[in-house]
């Protein structure tokens, strides 16, 4: 088994931190992971992403190639993933092909923010889930940060999709994840964020069915 | 009271600091925290001090008299 | 609602320091709020009263977020190696003694790998004007403690805080041989445009030191917000002249701004050389 | 039984030099190394040892080879231009024999290059950096877990042969973080050498006389009686400069041979799927986790492929290598470099095999899929 | 004809430099290539150049970066341990493409080694030295008259491919007198080779962008109009910072590429006696010199030797090594180190012939007779 | 008529001093009359009076002349690289606190490559005594210009005469951070060996230059008898009290000796760490 | 008049510098400039100030008192 | 033709000087040559000595291997030179052999000191010529100094011995090399020691004929 994933977002948006908490869940799990980032070309903005693969066995090759799954935290996030529209790249490029999604397998999970995320993909070739992310860590957490957490819920209960109704890592594992990787001040709050972003997730695993 | 100065922000340069606004002593200036831009909140309160400019790390926020900005942005 | 937003060239125009930024490289790669932009561009309004060309102007730095300067620069830029630029700045300028030579550096380019350049320079009084950005934080190796961190404050590589001592920078230039040190902040924009203007005049070995707030990384650890951090340098600092007014016991915690040394006297290095070269070659250059 | 735990990189490096004893450790930042000093400057105080930052890279591996001389495991670690300027000092460090670990967390280069992104093109610096003959162990570890391993590895050896070893990473191993087992790091469960001790009378020590074992014992700075005189001149027995030619040509050969003639213990490689294979990969570090798959995708596609994990990169496995040449019908060296230890591997095989080369040097990883093109290519016979 | 004269090899090499238009000199004193800097010190206020002794080898490599941007032709010498120190800088040179001279008058290391003796112990090193990729050309010639000849020729390669170029010397050369015929270095006889000026107006001035010959033009700063940015990292035409793959890729390729492709151009040997030679020796600079004598005195007993002196070490004759190897029944190489350019010719040889080493590194120089018992040795069938 | 030569065990007894010299690497490779001897002698005196054990003290050194003073000396010595020497011992010191550490060494290589190490311990205010000899030249080379060479003299480098300017040691270290700054001279050996003695007992960075003639070298280049250069350091250095009673256009050319500079306030560096282990570590060392 | 010190000069040590007997107030010392090596002239002069011990660069000429002198020559 | 030469002596005797000359002198001959100097091992004291080899055409191995001449002009030095008394090697190696010149061909000339050097090899191995050259330096020409001048001027006659009564160099080609070599203000002075040197050097001739 060799399970990719990436989160991806703005600078900012805590991208990696989920990143690295999804790989210390696996981990809790008793699976093996490697967590790998990458920067934009600017030094302190644009596009950061962390990218995770996990697997039963120690793991040959650490970075993504294919991914199995992608957590989109922002419009200029999605952007840079669509084929044809590469950040900072050459702005002349074509814009052919854009709902497709770059080294994204078919029938891979795409997780995107209700509200920031326009997303236009095929939903026969994606396993789609859009939740209120953002409106959820801000509205209902009081902290707009703890958005990429509470997409990791959302990340959770979505791999039910592939797993055949049962999730790739428990939520248990996850809650013991997020106290190894955040301040302790900080634990109950991201803990909460967890948990109500597994709410979102299963209303709308409802849609995606 | 008519504005002394006529603020302009470059937003494509402007990184949302927030230290014009900061130094600003009458409150024209006003941060969009969404999209991290500054803007001109209350052009009309402008007495033209050109501290924002001067402090602007990002040289994005420019002061001009009335007449000049009359001059340029007609040209 | 903001006004419109106005085509480059009508602002270039108005601002005519404007002409020696390279546009096309703008925005800067550095984070929001942090002072280097306003050294720069003091630096630039100072070349620009001075009437100095872009052409007559070369700019060296090292590493660091202070030493990206030059890229944004439009003159003879070049941007070396760690804590290296005062040496190559000797280079360039015994070799073509008409450029003014600016280099722009930081606290851990110029005082903790490049200290030695540093000091050499100063004692030779070659005609280089040293613009150093202390932010008291290695910035763009994400924060680690330099020779100026204040004792107590929190960096990567000072977990527990940190209890180095610091270089009284101002102090070690003039022992060292420099003939004009002055120190402004990121805050007090004109006075450090005059600093700077005084120091590029000056013929010798001119460091301003420029006190800039490293928003991200040295604001983070130590929690200050970015005005905070600006803030501070109006609250902690004053002209030279009002501190040495001061009583002795209230000048704790407090740092004098402005020109803090200069000495019009001794040679400068680039013209005792040509000198001694047009004695010996007759002339040939 | 496994006890899984997702380490960071370079902090696994920092973690497993305090298990192995490390407890000097001085160090100037430098991208992709920081964190190893960051993470000592978090665990040395604790453990009652040195950290210290110094002005610059020169004088962290100079204070290094000071708290070795005062008898603790010492470390430093940089990347790239970092390294070079430590250069004159670990050529100092071997001269003196000051046993010490330095890590390169390389980065592209050359020159400033690409300080965030990842190279592997200190192969031959490691070895050939400083002026005058050299030979040390430079290990190169392949994931995380190895990091820990090959880290305790390199004090070991360092305090056993009294030498300076160079830990290789890179950018991608240094900045990612990955499962490692850390049943086998428990307390009593890690083996550890420390240097040794002389067994004489003060009078009759002699810090540069060496045992058998071609190693001299040395007594910390500091211990009553056992003085002693160290340079990086040419020296003899006692340790005083001399320019006797036949005890100069004795101890350079000591030195070199110290380390060399112990290549088949310090050689440590992972042999994957070369029994029958045609096509051999040779590869280190995180471009042979790319090789491990390519191998695989090989395999599927029905080539026999198969890789050599290099994992002691010097001194070099010349037997080791010729062999293979002797046994596959061509070797293909995947490196993010111009070609570097491609040119070792061509050496060893004298002939008995073609070497091909994959080279990249900016800043990217190269793919499985890229290595896969290249074996399908050289197996159709194109070059 | 012939117009002899005695000359010390550090001052024949300071004079010819000045010879060839070097009018910039940055150094720090380093025995045994101090005399290297006192000429220039004595010749260049006269000729209206710069003489600057700088703090140390770290900013007398950066300094004379800086001269060369300026324009002028620049150069810097040093020895062993300054070698080690210029790395960094020499690194950035190569990055930025800045001509330049460093002259590496070999002393015995490592370390502070042997400093007033003779060694040629930096073979690998002027190649591998600094982190990162490098190729540069590295000459190494082997009397006074060469010495000459060779520092010309090194300022022509550098201006001409923007490249800074190494010449190594070794104690016995630099410090020995020796006549030299000065005929060829007669006012107007010496061939001279200039940087590219840009031929496009400022506006299109690319200083990174290469010509058909893959060297960009550049004009020296405070040319007005021409301004432009040199940086260290990885840059595009302009010379701006870009982490762009496939910009970066050709960035290193064309710096490798430009001196490597000028391989045979750059070829300088001297095949001795090769012609029906069994037994070949590689070899340079003074131990080169008795390898010679060797073969003389070995054919006067009747063995069949010859000599390949190697003046243009890096990049290597690959070709002339392997066609050598084919051709003979074995190969010797004796250098004054452990074992380093052997490496090389080994890997050249791809094993058509066996190599064997005659290694020293005592500072004392190889005799002829001992190369001669070598070959004897060898061609008996022993090793 | 000379007296007899006495074996060497019996001086060693009437001399204590002697107990810290390796007799069998004596005579030192100096040149005859070079002033490193007396700074050595000196040294030695200073330890033996304070009651410090050969087993008490850490000597290191980086290259030159006077770098080849450990050689000599019966302790724990380490002669490193050129210049490097105060990195080394931070290292050792640091690891081992409770070790006297000495070092010694050159203009050019405290000033010149090592200027940056000599600065960076002066501001940790670690505690090293270093021992600069002064002999205005790059010894050990053979005669080139440094960074204290006097304006005018010739040099191998300067055949013209030098116009480098001239580092002031004693200002330089105090403004980079040093707590005990001391000039002496190889002629005044009662004077030195106080300076030293009270260096050594300093808890923080210690300076003490030595003014020391390079008679062949520096000498000869400059036509100086190896008298003469002693008789010039009689006659051209003065008491520090004497000298700050000169009016001040007597004291050009002349040079003040003695403590130049005390501060016992600020803290040790390896007191400052280790007092912080302890705290963190619960103790364990 | 008896010397108040005896004085005595390793010679394998003494490199003839010259600088002892340069500082000496009495003249004792005189340097055999064929062999380079410092001989005590006339030691009946010598009033035992050390200065010569303490400038010899080379730990090579010594001051005894005449006891103390007595004391280790005869032992 | 290849002819090497060794000028020995004590540190400050300025063998290395009297080699410079006489390469310089082949060279002002129109031959070839290559000059060496070895220092001791204690840096600034120790026997020192310059070795030139000298042809007619440009010379392969630099150093010398057998001496066709030296000039010796310190005790110290012979001793150095004669096998089995190698100074600062191994103090308990043999004394056997102390009459054989270590390097030096049979026939060679051996010139030494009459007054400081104690020479007692076998004349009828070597030419040895034997003239007070210090002597001549301080009494004739009042400056001890330029014995290794002198010495070069007995060592130019001398070498009539070896090459049928003409010498290698001639008197004129040395004086245009001692012009070429020394400080300005001492040329006359050297000029005089090299042809006292043959003065001396020819009444010398005459006692060993
Ligand atoms: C030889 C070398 N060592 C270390 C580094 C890593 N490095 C880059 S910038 C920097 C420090 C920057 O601090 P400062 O000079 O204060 O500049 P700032 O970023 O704060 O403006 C360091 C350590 C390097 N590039 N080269
Ligand atoms: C890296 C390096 N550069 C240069 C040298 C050569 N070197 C040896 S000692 C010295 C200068 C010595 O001058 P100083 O420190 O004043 O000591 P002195 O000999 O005068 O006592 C130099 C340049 C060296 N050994 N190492
Ligand atoms: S010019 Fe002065 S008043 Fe106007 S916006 Fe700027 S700071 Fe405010
Ligand atoms: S100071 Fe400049 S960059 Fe910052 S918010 Fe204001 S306009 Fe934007
Ligand atoms: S890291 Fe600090 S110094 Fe660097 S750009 Fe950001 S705020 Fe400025
Ligand atoms: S060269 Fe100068 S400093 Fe060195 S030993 Fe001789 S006199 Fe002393
Ligand atoms: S002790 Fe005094 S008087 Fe006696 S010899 Fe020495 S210097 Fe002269
Ligand atoms: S001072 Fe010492 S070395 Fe010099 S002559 Fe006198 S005794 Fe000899
Ligand atoms: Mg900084
Ligand atoms: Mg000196």
């Amino acid at each position: 088994m060799r399970y990719e994933v990436r989160v991806i977002g703005s600078a900012g948006q805590g991208s990696i931190l989920a990143a690295v908490v999804l790989a210390t869940a696996a981990a809790e799990e008793g699976l093996w992971a490697t967590q790998t980032a990458t920067y934009g070309a600017a030094m302190r903005s644009g596009v950061s992403m962390g990218d995770v693969v996990i697997s039963d066995r120690q793991i040959d090759f650490p970075k993504t190639t294919e991914l199995d799954a992608v957590v989109i935290q922002s419009q200029e996030a999605y952007d840079d993933m669509v084929k044809g529209k590469p950040v900072r790249l050459d702005p002349e490029c074509s814009e052919a092909d854009a709902d497709v999604l770059v080294n994204v397998k078919p029938g891979a999970l795409v997780i995107v923010d209700e509200d920031l995320v326009k997303c236009d993909l095929d939903c026969n070739m994606y396993r789609i889930v859009s939740a209120p992310i953002a409106r959820t860590a801000a509205e209902v957490l009081g902290r707009r940060q703890v958005m990429n957490i509470v997409a990791l819920g959302v990340f959770q209960v979505a791999t039910k999709l592939q797993f055949d109704g049962k999730p790739l890592i428990s939520e248990d594992s996850f809650l013991r994840a997020i106290e190894k990787s955040v301040p302790s001040r900080f634990i109950d709050l991201n803990k909460n964020a967890f948990k109500e972003g597994v709410k979102i997730g299963e209303q709308a695993l409802q849609r995606v069915k | 009271m008519a504005a002394k100065g006529v603020v302009v922000v470059k937003e494509d340069w402007c990184k949302g600091c927030n230290i014009c606004a900061a130094v600003c002593p009458t409150q024209v200036l006003k941060l969009d925290k969404v999209k991290a831009i500054m803007t001109v909140a209350y052009p009309e309160k402008c007495i033209g001090c050109k501290q924002c400019e001067m402090i602007c790390p990002d040289f994005c926020i420019y002061v001009f008299t009335p007449e000049e900005y009359e001059e340029i942005a007609s040209a | 609602m903001g006004a419109p937003n106005l085509p480059m060239e009508k602002i270039v125009e108005k601002k005519p320091y404007f002409k020696y930024l390279r546009l096309n490289k703008m925005p800067t790669i550095w984070c929001p709020g942090c002072g280097i932009g306003q050294a720069f561009r003091a630096t630039c309004m100072a070349l620009d009263e001075l009437g100095i060309s872009n052409d007559q102007v070369a700019m060296v730095s090292g590493i660091g977020c202070s030493s990206r300067t030059p890229g944004y620069f439009d003159g003879f830029t070049l941007h070396t190696t760690h804590g290296r630029a005062p040496a190559f700045a000797t280079g360039l300028k015994l070799a073509r003694p008409e450029l003014t030579t600016i280099l722009f550096t930081g606290d851990g380019d110029a005082l903790a790998i490049g200290g030695n350049h540093f000091i050499h320079a100063a004692r030779r009084n070659i005609d280089l004007t040293v613009i150093l950005i202390n932010n008291w934080i290695y910035g763009m190796t994400g924060g680690q403690v330099s020779p100026t961190t204040p004792e107590g404050a929190y960096a990567t590589t000072t977990p527990y805080g940190n209890y180095e001592p610091q270089f009284d920078i101002a102090k070690l230039a003039i022992a060292a041989g420099a003939t004009y040190v002055a120190r402004g902040t990121a805050y007090h924009a004109m006075e450090l445009k005059k600093l700077i203007k005084d120091g590029i005049k000056h013929k010798g070995f001119s460091l301003i030191e420029v006190l800039s707030p490293c928003t991200i990384v040295y604001g983070r650890k130590n929690r200050m917000s970015f005005e905070e951090m600006y803030f501070w340098f109006k609250e902690n600092t004053l002209p030279v002249k009002a501190w040495e007014k001061l009583p002795e016991e209230k000048r704790a915690g407090k740092i004098p701004r402005g020109l803090l040394y200069h000495d019009d006297s001794r040679p400068e290095y680039t013209e005792v050389y040509w000198s001694k070269v047009k004695a010996l070659s007759g002339g040939e250059k | 039984m496994a006890k899984l735990e997702l380490k960071y990189g370079n902090h696994a490096c920092a973690e497993a030099a305090v298990l192995a004893g490390c407890r000097f450790y001085a160090g100037y930042p430098i991208t992709p190394s920081s964190e190893i000093a960051e993470k000592m400057a978090e665990l040395l105080p604790k453990k009652g040892g040195v950290f210290i930052q110094m002005e610059d890279e020169i004088a962290a591996m100079g204070a290094t080879v000071g708290g070795s001389f005062a008898g603790l495991k010492a470390m430093t670690a940089t990347s790239g231009p970092g390294f070079s300027l430590k250069q004159e000092n670990l050529g100092y460090a071997f001269m003196v024999e000051a046993p010490c670990v330095v890590v390169n967390v390389q980065r592209g280069g050359p020159s400033t290059g690409l300080p965030t992104q990842v190279g592997q093109q200190e192969i031959m610096q490691s070895l050939w950096g400083t002026h005058g003959d050299k030979m040390i162990p430079v290990f190169y570890p392949g994931n995380v877990q190895e990091i820990m391993e090959e880290t305790i590895r390199a004090f070991n050896w360092a305090e056993r042969l009294r030498t300076p070893v160079v830990l290789l990473l890179d950018e991608v191993l240094g900045h990612m973080r990955e499962t490692v087992d850390m049943e086998q790091f428990e307390e009593g469960k890690v083996e550890i050498w420390d240097r040794k001790m002389p067994k004489v009378p003060p009078e009759e020590y002699l810090p540069y006389k060496p045992e058998e074992d071609g190693v001299p014992a040395i007594a910390p700075y500091g211990t009553p009686g056992y003085r002693g005189h160290a340079t990086g001149l040419h020296h003899d027995y006692t340790g005083f400069p001399t320019t006797d030619p036949e005890m100069c040509q004795e101890l350079i050969e000591r030195l070199i041979n110290k380390v060399k003639s112990r290549q088949k213990e310090l050689e440590r490689n992972e042999a994957y799927k070369l029994d029958d294979a045609e096509v051999a990969i040779v590869a280190f570090g995180t471009t042979a986790r790319a090789a491990k798959t390519a191998v695989d995708l090989a395999r599927e596609k029905g080539i026999k492929a198969g890789l050599l994990r290099v994992i002691t990169i010097w001194p070099s496995p010349e037997e080791t290598l010729y062999e293979l040449a002797k046994s596959v019908k061509a070797i293909l060296v995947p490196e993010l470099n111009m070609g570097q230890y491609v040119l070792e591997v061509e050496r060893c095989a004298k002939g008995e095999a073609p070497v091909y080369r994959l080279n990249r040097a900016n800043g990217k990883i190269i793919y499985p899929h890229e290595i896969l093109a290249k074996i399908e290519e050289i197996v159709k016979g194109g070059k």
